[in-house]
């Protein structure tokens, strides 16, 4: 066994070496492997991180939402509809929301402007989130102007605005009350935007869905197990643009690797044939290139992974950020409660290190095959 | 003489760097503590104003609200609906409705 | 077809398997066909060449079998949000037709690609290649294997359509019900936990019996063996209800989960490692008065098996300390 | 100690460039003397030198090592020697790494990595302790007063170091056998006086030694016990010189 252990540890001493004599060549595939382990995990750590506070946030969010669909389109829906469900067995509450967007050409961004149930605000008052006042430059007790649907200018005072935990969830929010989200907007009497359902059993949810969609064959039942789900997918790392961009630097990657692999320097040739011309033997040549690709791969793995976690969690992903600012004006700010997952690293590991060590099988053979006369013979 | 060998070198950056994926773990039970009140004010907030959606991209309706959006609404400024580049690309137009649709009639 | 990272990770390493083994296979073929040792022709060096190769191919092929098929697992487990009414690895898997034959394909390849490794080893003892053509032909059935493998698992990936009502695990893995996990949940417990203590006494006593006697070998292998089949069947008879602490969860994937405090995967790497430690020993057998190999055969069938036992001891250790230390009790 | 029956080497049987480079060559070296094998370039020197230095197996005939130590090996048949004309490259390796010492024509030293680890790299694979090796390393480092060149670079050295350190990393494994093909071949005469003078310590030590070369220094100096002449791949005489 200890003998096992030396001739090991011997042959990694060898082949840091050798890897350290090759230093441009070996510390820059060393880079560009940490590169690219290092966008792919602050990618995952980011999606991961987000993915978990959206579990977290909207577990409590509204069992179902009914919403009324009008030639293909989302369409106010009428309050009474909301009357009739609440009677079908097995429904606890219905509440109708009165919400929609209102686009403020001063700034050019978009906010959503919400009616909270149980009068939080006082008419002619609204409660703002950070990122509007951030936007708006606006503090307490400001008045800010909107316009309502008639063009005439509306003055609302703002009473509050709300902490900076709340980012995430409320930070293009306006809350305003009802007479005002009507003076601004002038909907239809008797009309919401759409219906917010709570059931008794979690259970039958399925059920209430099925017997309002018969009953209203003009409303959509949109559950939250589905609101969770489609975040789930919409956070699943697939199809995004990074990751196509990212497969091909992967796969480029492993063509370089290959490259570097099967495109032994003749140099290189001549010093397998000296190690097998002194009593090195296949299999020890073998392992010397394991562990040389071990060595560029682990490393790059371990420092990736470590930088990505840095980037992510301490620097709130400043990379990412111009990414996925895009050309919205108002950028949530908030800082990631950090959570990783270890199976996605896992994957990420099995992505990036074993086809690299593939690439890497036949031509270490090849190299290690070399007659050990070669090298007496040249 | 002593020399330190190139893999104790080598043994002592994997073992700092498995030190510090622990350290790693060990943050995120921190952090995730310490941000507990703020993720319970969250859920609270969104439990009482019934919100169903995180406020991520705010640029166009289905990324702002990509649970409550329209069938339809990415390809009604653009057909593959790249007009709201980059998060248009993180956030795909939502494929559940339609299958609901399908297993409700 | 659902396309994630895992999926694509999986495919990835079974597709990269299949060729190496496709090619090692190949070269199988030609060493079946044209071995001579006696000869120094530049064939017969090109050869034996060769063979440092499919070695290498090999073991990085059980390290990828091993590794895909706990990322398999996980991965079912994982998928288990897409699909309506499955709540664990157990209902994805359950998808479609070729969920579990993949499962049962991967544990299989990964015992005997062990296997294959533990010949291989023999092998590069003796200094005549004895057992070239023993490993060869291992290889021709090892290879297809894995082949078949990869395409099933291609098709079950393939067949994967979000939000399919399946049965849970609860459904899948309760007593009552026609399939095979129901007859595993169906077995009686308690003449179960008898069955398990009594068939790993019998592998223990056995290879301490052949360590110290040098006499059945082979009675050891096959004890090993029912060991590792009836401890799999244990898992879900009786195992997971102490560990669940609930007298109806019979579901052998949810051990793996971070609730149960990852459990599974010392659970089934130990109980991996027995079976393949434990098959290694018979598989050598028929080997040991081979002249070059007189020397070698015994020592590491000595060492298979005190592997072997300290896997499965620790695996009952797991299983009684579990059993011990909780408050369930059947 | 090696004896050889009607050994063949071919290269490239069966092809129209078919060559053979060593024909049927059978001969005896004795323990504890030095072997020269003497001949122009091409007459199968190096070739034969590979065969009995267990780098290359003959295409035929019979190469019969005594008191060889293997551990695959059982030690109840060690007595009458041990053929290796048909052992696979593993085990032939490692007879090469604890019996034969080589030192190459171009002394084939590893640039980039110090003298030390030069010294060392046969010691690697064995399997042995580190620290074990390093010590007889520095041992030898002494020995050939070459120890203020430690952790010098190989390409800094001249041309009489190298051939020092060539013949020291020659000696890490302690080998009962010396291989050399054309040591002189690129020194000066002061160098191969030099080099024959470290010859005739080893031989002295007890080493076997076995070197080709058509360097006069060498096969006319009174170290040489036994001189073979080779031409074309065949022995065209031999003899006990002393």
């Amino acid at each position: 066994m200890s003998s096992f252990i030396n001739r090991h540890r011997n042959i990694i001493d060898f082949a840091l070496s050798s890897l350290l004599r090759r230093k441009i060549k070996n510390i820059s595939l060393l880079g560009v492997y940490t590169l690219i382990i290092f966008v792919l995990a602050s990618l995952i750590f980011f999606v991961h991180a987000l993915r978990r506070e959206a579990a977290l946030i909207l577990k409590n969010a509204p069992d179902m939402v009914v919403q009324r669909l009008m030639a293909g389109r989302h369409e106010l829906i009428p309050v009474d509809y909301g009357q009739k469900i609440s009677s079908i067995r097995g429904v606890q509450d219905v509440v109708p929301r009165l919400w929609g967007y209102y686009f403020d050409p001063a700034i050019g961004s978009n906010y959503t402007v919400m009616v909270p149930r149980d009068n939080m605000v006082q008419p002619d008052n609204i409660i703002i989130g950070t990122g509007v006042a951030r936007v708006r430059k606006a503090s307490v007790r400001d008045l800010i102007a909107f316009q309502a649907y008639d063009k005439t200018p509306l003055l609302l005072m703002i009473q509050q605005i709300l902490p900076y935990e709340s980012e995430l969830v409320a930070a293009d929010l306006i809350l305003m009350s009802e007479q005002d989200f009507q003076s601004m907007f002038n909907l239809p009497k008797g009309y919401a935007t759409d219906l917010a359902v709570s059931v008794a059993n979690p259970r039958e949810l399925v059920t209430v869905a099925t017997k309002i969609a018969e009953q209203f064959p003009d409303t959509r039942p949109i559950l939250k197990s589905e609101i969770l789900r489609t975040y789930d997918s919409v956070f699943d790392w697939r199809g995004g643009m990074m990751i196509v961009i990212m497969s091909a630097a992967i796969l480029s990657f492993i063509i370089f690797a290959w490259d570097k692999a099967t495109g032994l320097s003749a140099e290189e040739r001549k010093e397998i044939g000296i190690l097998k011309s002194i009593g090195w033997e296949t299999s020890d040549v073998l392992f010397l290139k394991f562990w040389e690709g071990i060595v560029i791969s682990l490393s790059a793995f371990l420092c990736g992974v470590l930088l990505a976690y840095g980037h992510v969690f301490f620097f709130s992903a400043t990379i990412f950020e111009h990414a996925l600012k895009g050309w919205s004006i108002l950028y949530p700010q908030f800082r990631l409660v950090p959570a990783i997952d270890a199976f996605q690293l896992t994957v990420l590991f099995a992505l990036s290190v074993l086809p690299y060590t593939v690439a890497t099988i036949v031509p270490a053979w090849l190299a290690a095959s070399a007659d050990p006369d070669a090298a007496m013979r040249s | 003489m002593f020399k330190v060998r190139k893999s104790t070198y080598y043994l002592v950056f994997l073992v700092s760097c498995l030190a510090m994926f622990v350290a790693m773990t060990l943050h995120v039970r921190y952090g995730q503590a310490e941000a507990k009140t703020g993720s319970e004010y969250r859920a609270s907030l969104a439990e009482k104003l019934m919100i169903t959606d995180l406020c991520l991209f705010t640029e166009a309706r289905y990324t702002r609200h990509p649970s409550m959006a329209d069938l339809d609404t990415p390809f009604q400024d653009h057909p593959v609906s790249l007009e709201h580049f980059p998060s248009g690309s993180f956030v795909s137009p939502p494929d559940f409705t339609a299958r609901l649709h399908e297993l409700i009639h | 077809m659902i396309l994630q990272p895992a999926i694509l990770a999986l495919l990835v390493s079974s597709f990269l398997v299949s060729l190496m083994l496709l090619y090692a296979g190949w070269y199988g073929v030609l060493i079946l066909k044209n071995w001579d040792l006696a000869s120094g022709s530049d064939l017969q060096l090109n050869l034996e060449k060769r063979t440092y190769l499919i070695s290498v191919v090999l073991g990085y092929a059980l390290v990828f079998q091993i590794f895909s098929l706990f990322l398999y697992i996980f991965t079912a487990d994982s998928l288990h949000t897409q699909f309506v009414g499955a709540m664990c690895a157990a209902g994805s898997l359950n998808v479609n037709h070729y969920g579990y034959p993949t499962l049962l394909l991967k544990i299989a390849n990964c015992l005997l690609s062990g296997v294959w490794l533990i010949i291989n080893f023999a092998d590069n003892r003796g200094y005549d290649y004895p057992l070239i053509k023993a490993k060869y032909s291992l290889l021709m059935i090892l290879a297809p294997l894995v082949v078949l493998e990869a395409l099933l698992q291609f098709g079950y990936f393939k067949g994967l359509h979000a939000d399919v009502i399946t049965s849970c695990c609860g459904s899948l893995f309760s007593a009552g019900k026609r399939s095979v996990g129901a007859d595993l949940a169906g077995l009686p417990a308690i003449p179960m936990e008898w069955i398990f203590f009594g068939v790993m006494a019998a592998t223990l006593i056995s290879g301490v019996v052949f360590c110290f006697k040098e006499w059945g070998g082979y009675f050891f292998s096959a004890a090993s063996l029912s060991t590792f089949i009836i401890s799999a069947a244990s898992l879900v008879s009786f195992i997971c209800l102490y560990i669940y602490e609930l007298p109806t969860h019979h579901c052998p994937f949810c051990i793996l989960q971070k609730e149960y405090g990852y459990i599974g995967y010392a659970l089934y790497a130990t109980l991996l490692g027995g079976g393949i430690t434990g098959l290694g020993v018979g598989a050598l057998m028929p080997f040991k008065k081979i002249a070059s190999l007189v020397q070698v055969v015994p020592l590491i069938q000595r060492r298979l098996t005190w592997l072997s036992m300290l896997f499965y001891l620790l695996f009952t250790i797991l299983v009684a300390s579990k059993m011990l230390f909780t408050s369930f009790r059947l | 100690m090696i004896e050889l029956m009607q050994v063949t080497k071919c290269f490239n049987a069966g092809k129209s460039n078919e060559f053979t480079a060593v024909d049927s060559v059978s001969l005896t070296i004795g323990q504890g003397l030095v072997t020269v094998l003497k001949g122009p370039s091409g007459s199968g020197k190096t070739t034969l030198l590979t065969l009995i230095g267990c780098m290359a197996r003959p295409s035929s005939g019979r190469i019969r090592l005594n008191d060889i130590n293997a551990s695959f090996f059982p030690e109840t048949s060690r007595k009458g020697g041990f053929d290796i004309s048909s052992l696979p490259e593993r085990f032939l390796t490692e007879i090469r790494r604890d019996t034969f010492g080589f030192i190459f024509q171009q002394f084939n030293l590893i640039k980039g990595i110090t003298v030390l680890e030069n010294i060392m790299l046969p010691a690697y694979p064995t399997g042995r302790g580190h620290a074990l090796f390093r010590k007889r390393a520095l041992e030898l480092l002494e020995m050939f007063n070459i120890s203020r060149h430690e952790t010098s670079r190989v390409e800094w050295l001249s041309g009489g170091e190298l051939q020092r350190v060539a013949i020291a990393r020659a000696l890490i494994n302690d080998p009962a056998v010396i291989v050399a093909d054309e040591p002189t071949a690129h020194l000066d005469s002061k160098l191969s006086c030099e080099f024959m003078e470290i010859i005739g310590n080893l031989k002295a030590e007890g080493k076997t030694i076995l070197i080709a070369s058509h360097d006069p220094i060498v096969y006319d100096s009174r170290l040489a016990d036994q001189v073979i002449e080779m031409r074309d791949g065949r022995i065209t005489g031999s003899g006990l010189v002393s």
